[in-house]
C-alpha cells in the first residue's frame, strides 16, 4: 500500500504523541506539522529509519524570524525531507525562544545538515548543540549580528554615497541636513 | 549561551604538524587553494593539510561573493526576484527563472498554457547544455585538453544567441513571466535553434571523441574522488553527482513540471561516483537534452504564449494606452500590489547542478515574508573535503571542476 | 697525393670562434641582467614583498624538508630530457649517416631503454 | 589586398635615409598597450562573460592578452570582473599590491564599478574604494564587445602614458589616499 499523508500523520501522532501538532495539508498537499524542539532528532531518526515511511532524504532546512511571535516563538526551524521510495514531501517546523534559540544539531543524522545549520546560525543565531565545528559561513567572521532578522536594515548603513533621501527614505546617513 | 571557541584553521592545522613528525623527517605543509587560484573556477577557499603531495584535511570557506540574495528577496516584490535567480547559477540561467516563476504560479494557481510549457522546456534543455559544456570542458582545460574548450564554446555562443532572440540577454536572461513567457518564439529563434540541432551533435561527438578517450584523460579522471551512493545521499547530493553514484534520482522524471511528462529521455547513471563518471553521465545529459529539444520543437503546439491572468500578466503597451482596465492592471502589477494568497510553498526543479529549491513563505504582502533557495552546489560541495582526503594534489583539482561547483549559487 | 692544407693539424686556433662565441653569450647576460637591476624601478612595501598564497594570509614558511620524491622525479626528466637532445643534431643528418649512424643511435637508445625499464621496474615512478 | 589589413601605425617620430628617431616614452608605450597581460580576478557571473571573451568567438588573444597569469607578479592588467563582496575586499587589496608596476586596473561589471544591483550590507559598494581604478566597463554582465572596449581604451591608456608618471608626486599622493604606501 503506497504512504500516503494520513498514514504519516497517524504514525507519527501514535509514536511522538502530543509533542506533534497543527498537522495540515492546505501547503499544497504537502505534510507540514509542528514539532516540539526537543524532539526534531528523534523524529528525523524515526522518519528515515522506518520502514514504512523511509523518508531517506533531508532536501533542506532553514531558519525563519518571526519578531511579532510571543517569546518563545520567534524563531523557527524549517525542515523538509523527502521519500524518493514513494515520492512524498513533508515539512516539520520547530518554534524556538527569542532571546535564546537552541535546537539539537541534525548532524548526526544527516551529513548534509552541518553547512545548512552553519548557514541557520550565521544568518539567524540559531546556536545547534552538538554541531561540529558551529561557525559563520556565509558572512564575515568578524561580523557580530545576524544578518537575515527582520530588524537588521538590509543596506549598509555605512556607506556615505548613496544619500537617503533621494531613495524616499528617511535621511539616515546624509550628512547635508 | 556557550562561547564558541573561534579557532582560524592554520592554528587547528598547526597543532596537527607538531603532532605528526614524518618518518621520513618531511614535515606536512599548509597549502592553500585559495579564492584567487586558476584551478578553482570561483571564488572559494580550501586549506589543504598535506603531506608532502597527498592531502591529509581540507577545510573549505565560502561566502567570498556572499550578496545576501534572502535578504533581498525579501525586499522586492515577486516579479523583481527573477534577476536574483539567474545571477544564482549563472551558466544555467534560464532554469532557475522557470524555477521560481513555477514556484509562483503553483503558489497563486496559474494554469500555464502548453505551448509556454513547451517553450520553456526548450530553453531550459539549452541551458541544461550550456552549463554541462562548461563544466566538461573546464575539466577537459584542468586535465591539459584545451582544444575541447574551444570548440564548444563556439557552440555555447549559438546558445546564446537563442537566448537573445527570446529574451535579449546573453547570460542574465530574466526570462519567462508569470504566466509564461514574455514573448513567442520569433522564427529566427525557431531557425537558431533548428540550425543548433543540426550542427551541435557533430561537434558534440567530435568533442567526447578527442577528450573520453584521451589516455592522459582518462588517467587523470578514473577512480578520482568517489564517493559511495549512501554518503551521497548522506551529504544531500542531487543532481548529475549523484546520478554518477548510481541514484537515479531526477526531479524532471520524479515529480514532472511544466509537461516533462510528454517527452521520452532516459536519466543517465554512473557507477562509482568518480570524476570520470560525473563526466560521463554530463555528457550523456547532454545528449538527453538535445533529444528533449527535439521532440519539443517537433511538436511545438500552437496557441497563446502566456496565460489569460490579467491580474499577474502585464498587458500589451498599446492596450495600456487605449483601454482602463489595461492601464489599472498595469499600474498594479508595476507597483507589486498583485493578490497573493496567504500560504506557503516549496517547488524545486532539476537544475544543471542538482535539486533547486524554492521555500517561498508569503504572508499576503507585496514581498515575500521569506524565501529560501535550496541551493545544490552550497549542500554538495560541504563533502569536498571528505572526498578529497587522501588524494593528490593534482586530484583535489580535478575533483573540484568535476563537482562543477559555481560561486553565485554558493554563497546566494 | 692528399691536397695538402686538407688535412692539416687541428690546432688550437680553430676553437677561437668558439670560445668568442661564449664570451659573447656570457657578456650578453651579464649585460641583460646588470641593465635591468640598475634600470628598472624598485619598489617595495610589507605587503609587496610578502609572498603571494592565493590572495589571503599565508601560513608556514615553505623551506621545510620534502621528501625526496620530488628530486628523483625531477632528476629522472633531466636525464630522458637529455637523451632526447641527442637524437636531435643525428636526426638532421641521419641521411649521411647511414645504416650504421642507424646502429649507434639504436644502441645508445637501447641503452638507455634498459635504464628506463630498471627505473620502472625499481618502482622510482610510483609516486607512492 | 592589403588595405582591410588594420597595421599598427608607427608612433609620429623623425625619420630620416634609413633611421627612425621618437621618443622612448612612445615606442615603450606602444609594446606595453599591446602586449597587456591580464589577471582575470573572475569572481561571478562576468567571469563567464570572460570565458566567453577569452574564447575564439569574441578571442581577447587578438589584443596581446592571450596569456592570463593568475599570480599578480607577471601581471599588467587587472581585470576585476563581478561581485565582490566585503570579505573578499582584502584579498582584493593583497592582489593589487603585489602586482608589479606599472599596472592598470579595469572593473567590469556593475557589481566591480558600484556595487550593482546588490546594495546590501555584504558587498563592497565599488572596488574603487579598496583600489585605484583605471577603466570603468559598465553592464552587468557587459557583453564580450564591451569587455573588448574597455580593454581598448585602457590600451590606449597604455600607449599614452609618460614614463614617469608612477613616480610623479600626484601617483603617489593616489595610493598613498588608498593607504598604499610604496617607499
Amino acid at each position: 500500500m503506497s504512504l500516503t499523508n494520513e498514514i504519516i500523520k497517524q504514525k507519527v501522532e501514535e509514536k511522538f504523541g502530543e509533542s506533534v501538532k497543527a498537522f495540515s495539508e492546505e501547503s499544497f498537499g504537502l505534510l507540514t506539522f509542528e514539532v516540539e524542539s526537543a524532539k526534531v532528532i528523534d523524529l528525523m531518526r524515526y522518519l528515515r529509519d522506518d520502514e514504512t515511511l523511509r523518508f531517506n532524504f533531508l532536501t533542506t532546512m532553514c531558519g525563519v524570524h518571526y519578531p511579532d511571535n510571543d517569546l518563545n516563538r520567534q524563531f523557527a526551524v524549517v525542515y523538509h525531507m523527502h521519500n524518493w521510495l514513494d515520492n512524498l514531501r513533508i515539512r516539520f517546523k520547530t518554534y524556538l525562544n527569542g532571546e535564546n534559540p537552541e535546537v539539537e544539531s541534525a548532524t548526526k543524522v544527516f551529513l548534509t545538515a552541518n553547512w545548512m545549520e552553519r548557514e541557520a546560525y550565521d544568518f539567524y543565531g540559531i546556536t545547534f548543540t552538538g554541531h561540529p565545528d558551529l561557525r559563520r559561513i556565509l558572512n564575515m567572521d568578524e561580523m557580530v549580528s545576524h544578518p537575515l532578522r527582520k530588524e537588521f536594515p538590509m543596506e549598509d548603513g555605512g556607506r556615505t554615497d548613496k544619500d537617503d533621501r533621494y531613495f524616499g527614505r528617511e535621511p539616515q546617513n546624509s550628512n547635508l541636513n | 549561551m556557550s562561547e564558541i571557541v573561534v579557532k582560524s584553521i592554520e592554528d587547528k592545522y598547526a597543532e596537527l604538524i607538531k603532532q605528526r613528525e614524518n618518518a621520513d623527517g618531511s614535515e606536512l605543509s599548509i597549502l592553500n587553494l585559495g579564492p584567487v587560484h586558476p584551478a578553482t573556477h570561483g571564488i572559494f577557499q580550501n586549506v589543504l593539510l598535506m603531506d608532502g603531495e597527498r592531502i591529509i584535511e581540507s577545510e573549505s570557506t565560502i561566502g567570498y561573493i556572499h550578496r545576501a540574495f534572502e535578504k533581498i528577496a525579501e525586499n522586492r516584490p515577486f516579479y523583481q526576484i527573477t534577476p536574483l535567480t539567474d545571477r544564482m547559477n549563472y551558466c544555467s540561467s534560464p532554469i532557475n527563472n522557470m524555477g521560481w516563476w513555477l514556484t509562483v504560479e503553483k503558489l497563486l494557481g496559474i494554469e500555464v498554457p502548453k505551448r509556454a510549457q513547451y517553450i520553456r522546456v526548450i530553453m531550459m534543455e539549452l541551458a541544461r547544455i550550456a552549463d554541462h559544456l562548461v563544466c566538461n570542458s573546464i575539466l577537459a582545460v584542468d586535465t591539459g585538453a584545451f582544444t575541447g574548450f574551444l570548440y564548444v564554446f563556439q557552440y555555447r555562443e549559438k546558445i546564446y544567441e537563442i537566448y537573445e532572440e527570446m529574451c535579449g540577454a546573453r547570460l542574465t536572461t530574466n526570462m519567462g513571466r508569470m504566466g509564461g513567457m514574455e514573448r513567442d518564439l520569433s522564427d529566427t529563434a525557431y531557425r537558431k535553434i533548428k540550425a543548433f540541432l543540426k550542427e551541435f551533435p557533430a561537434v558534440m561527438s567530435e568533442f567526447e571523441s578527442l577528450v573520453s578517450r584521451n589516455r592522459i584523460f582518462m588517467d587523470r579522471c578514473i577512480n578520482v574522488g568517489p564517493i559511495s551512493a549512501e554518503k551521497a545521499i548522506s551529504y544531500g547530493f542531487t543532481g548529475p553527482n549523484l546520478r554518477a553514484a548510481g541514484v537515479d534520482y531526477d526531479v524532471r522524471v520524479m515529480n514532472p513540471y511544466s509537461s516533462y511528462q510528454d517527452f521520452q529521455f532516459d536519466v543517465p547513471v554512473g557507477k562509482s561516483g568518480d570524476t570520470y563518471d560525473r563526466y560521463c553521465v554530463r555528457n550523456a545529459e547532454i545528449w538527453q537534452s538535445v533529444r528533449i529539444i527535439q521532440q519539443a520543437m517537433d511538436n511545438l503546439p500552437s496557441g497563446p504564449y502566456h496565460a489569460d491572468v490579467p491580474d499577474y500578466y502585464l498587458p500589451p503597451k498599446e492596450d495600456v494606452y487605449q483601454n482602463m482596465e489595461a492601464l489599472i492592471y498595469h499600474f498594479k502589477i508595476v507597483m507589486g500590489e498583485i493578490p497573493v494568497p496567504k500560504n506557503e510553498v516549496y517547488h524545486s526543479v532539476e537544475a544543471g547542478n542538482g535539486e533547486l529549491g524554492f521555500y517561498l513563505i508569503s504572508d499576503g504582502s507585496r514581498v515575500p515574508y521569506r524565501l529560501h533557495f535550496r541551493r545544490p552546489c552550497f549542500i554538495y560541495y560541504q563533502s569536498f573535503a571528505d572526498i578529497v582526503k587522501g588524494h593528490l594534489l593534482s586530484d583535489a583539482i580535478v575533483i573540484l571542476s568535476s563537482l562543477n561547483v559555481i560561486a553565485g549559487e554558493l554563497d546566494a | 697525393m692528399l691536397p695538402l692544407n686538407k688535412c692539416r693539424m687541428t690546432s688550437n686556433t680553430d676553437f677561437l670562434p668558439i670560445l668568442i662565441q661564449f664570451v659573447f653569450v656570457a657578456a650578453f647576460i651579464a649585460l641583460m641582467i646588470g641593465v635591468s637591476h640598475y634600470v628598472g624601478p624598485k619598489r617595495h612595501s610589507k605587503n609587496k614583498d610578502a609572498n603571494f598564497e592565493c590572495g589571503v594570509k599565508q601560513y608556514g614558511n615553505a623551506r621545510i624538508p620534502f621528501s625526496v620524491k620530488y628530486f628523483l622525479v625531477a632528476i629522472l626528466f633531466v636525464l630522458f630530457d637529455v637523451e632526447v637532445i641527442f637524437l636531435y643534431p643525428w636526426a638532421v643528418n641521419f641521411r649521411e649517416f647511414g645504416i650504421d649512424g642507424l646502429w649507434k643511435m639504436v644502441m645508445f637508445m637501447g641503452l638507455l631503454l634498459v635504464g628506463f625499464f630498471y627505473v620502472m621496474k625499481k618502482g622510482a615512478l610510483e609516486w607512492e | 589586398m592589403a588595405e582591410n589589413i588594420k597595421m599598427v601605425e608607427a608612433p609620429e617620430g623623425f625619420s630620416g635615409e634609413g633611421f627612425f628617431a621618437t621618443s622612448v616614452d612612445k615606442v615603450v608605450g606602444l609594446a606595453r598597450s599591446k602586449s597587456l597581460w591580464p589577471l582575470p580576478f573572475a569572481t561571478s557571473c562576468c567571469g563567464i562573460e570572460f570565458m566567453a571573451t577569452m574564447a575564439p568567438h569574441y578571442d581577447l588573444a587578438r589584443f596581446g592578452s592571450e596569456r592570463p597569469s593568475f599570480s599578480p607578479r607577471q601581471a599588467d592588467m587587472l581585470l576585476v570582473m563581478g561581485t565582490i563582496a566585503k570579505k573578499m575586499a582584502p584579498v582584493l587589496r593583497q592582489v593589487y599590491e603585489q602586482m608589479a608596476e606599472p599596472r592598470w586596473v579595469i572593473s567590469v561589471g556593475a557589481c566591480a564599478c558600484s556595487g550593482g544591483v546588490f546594495d546590501t550590507y555584504s558587498v563592497l559598494q565599488g572596488i574603487d574604494k579598496v583600489i585605484p581604478v583605471d577603466v570603468y566597463v559598465p553592464g552587468c554582465p557587459p557583453r564580450p564587445e564591451q569587455i573588448l572596449d574597455g580593454i581598448m581604451k585602457l590600451q590606449e591608456l597604455v600607449r599614452t602614458e609618460p614614463m614617469k608618471r608612477r613616480d610623479s608626486p600626484e601617483y603617489k599622493a593616489l595610493l598613498a589616499s588608498y593607504g598604499i604606501n610604496v617607499i
